[in-house]
């Protein structure tokens, strides 16, 4: 983590965005070796996140600034994702999935993010605006039979 | 800027069958729900959404299915998601929503489901 | 070109971020206005441009750092992308394509990026390293009939 | 890390059969033009390239098969591209480069070619 990240991206807080990023990170997925389904799981959490974002943190405007930080690691094989804004900063205490018996419209998003992430944590940046770090490891492939 | 995403509308008797094209998060769902929103105010007996053409779809497009799927309650209606690409029935079983939704294979399915 | 690039990206001088680069402009390009077959030639430009700096800009090393930023543009509608190094230097006389005659491998790189971009121009940066502009429009649309 | 593009092998007859699959950009082709130098040392009569599974493919890919067909020609065997995707297809139209390959529809025509 304290290595300069492989992919550093900045873009404003509007939504037209939010497909640009997460093709990105689908390819960087794939590149650190998970399956498409997987890729695709790790796009929607990358989504659901800036998302969040954009209608938490910034309230609909559109231009608020959000930095993306994007680590592929190896030995054990996985992927790192920062996400940073300066829009309102809430206790993260406060951010969690809904109830889902609870059947309404929203509220999935942060479900999306902890379903998929082996890790996931909020927290309150010392300059203001949240910090999401995401980790997700490469399941560890079926050793190859001897031959 | 471009249309990404667009929804096509046909009729199939009294079925109003809507076929939206285009990945759908927080930047086309409104314009998915207020079409969704426009066909059910004439109150149809049944609408189908057939979803093939959407590659990926996040929690704010599963916010406005939901969202019809509760008008269609109330109007007593009929509601039936079809073709659901691998990527879109991922998402839904995550959300657990997907056991309220009405899903058949196919727009002939659906059609008569 | 004053304003802040939509998106800025920085990432390392090593091929495996060339595909998560030109899925995003991909997206990007399609976002403007773009048919998918412009999206495929800029995606390719973009590549090609990359791919150069990696080679010719950092003579293959791994570690160098490139800068992107692009912007989409509104009436006209159009795409811009500056892509910045810090690597080798050279005089922009010099980055031509081959002659198309001349059948070998190598030399096409430059003559994708002519031929699908309105504008380009390599210039030297003060700072050292060197800076690419490319620029193209989106095709008028044909103009909608009276009803 | 994955890989992300592999090739397989296949021979039918004299000929042998490559099918590449993934993206070939300058990440790839040097995986990509081994695979097919090792193919042609062992001078097949005839080489087929498969782009079937090959959505895109830059100026190092097609300077892999420039080279290929240079050696190709050296060897006085054949060298058949097939199924080239809408993209693959117009990068070669643009490097002008198309009209030196042997080009076939399909897997089966090019086997015949
Ligand atoms: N980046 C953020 N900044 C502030 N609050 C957030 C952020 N992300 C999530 N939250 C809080 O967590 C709740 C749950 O988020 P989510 O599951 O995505 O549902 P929704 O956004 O549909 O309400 C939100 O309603 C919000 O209160
Ligand atoms: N970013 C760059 N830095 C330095 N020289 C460059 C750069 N881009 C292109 N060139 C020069 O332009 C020439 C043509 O580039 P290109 O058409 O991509 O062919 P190739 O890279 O296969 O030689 C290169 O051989 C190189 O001399």
């Amino acid at each position: 983590m304290s290595r300069d990240p492989d992919i550093s991206i900045r873009i404003f807080s509007a939504p037209e965005f939010l497909r640009p990023v997460r093709v990105m990170v689908d390819a960087l997925a794939s590149q650190c070796g998970f399956d498409d389904h997987s890729c695709g799981l790790i796009s929607l959490a990358m989504d659901e996140a800036l998302a969040n974002v954009m209608r938490h943190g910034y309230k609909g405007q559109r231009d608020g600034r959000i930095w993306i930080s994007a680590w592929t690691h190896e030995s054990p094989d996985s992927l790192e994702v920062v996400i940073e804004d300066l829009g309102v900063s809430v206790d993260p205490r406060t951010i969690r999935g809904r109830d889902l018996e609870d059947v309404r419209p929203g509220g999935l998003g942060v479900h999306f993010i902890r379903h998929t992430m082996d890790e996931c944590s909020w927290e309150q940046r010392p300059g203001g605006g949240m910090r999401l770090r995401m980790l997700k490891m490469v399941p560890a492939a079926a050793p190859e039979p001897p031959r | 800027m471009a249309k990404t995403m667009t929804v096509e509308q046909a009729t199939e008797g009294s079925t109003v069958v809507l076929t939206p094209k285009g990945e759908i998060d927080m930047a086309h769902s409104p314009s998915l729900q207020k079409t969704i929103a426009s066909v059910q105010a004439e109150k149809p007996p049944k609408l189908v959404l057939d979803l093939s053409a959407v590659p990926y779809m996040d929690s704010s497009g599963i916010a406005t299915l939901v969202e019809a799927l509760q008008t269609s309650m109330r109007n007593k209606s009929k509601l039936v998601l079809c073709n659901l690409s691998p990527r879109v029935r991922s998402a839904f079983e995550i959300s657990r929503l997907i056991q309220m939704f009405s899903i058949a294979e196919s727009r002939d399915a659906a059609l008569k489901a």
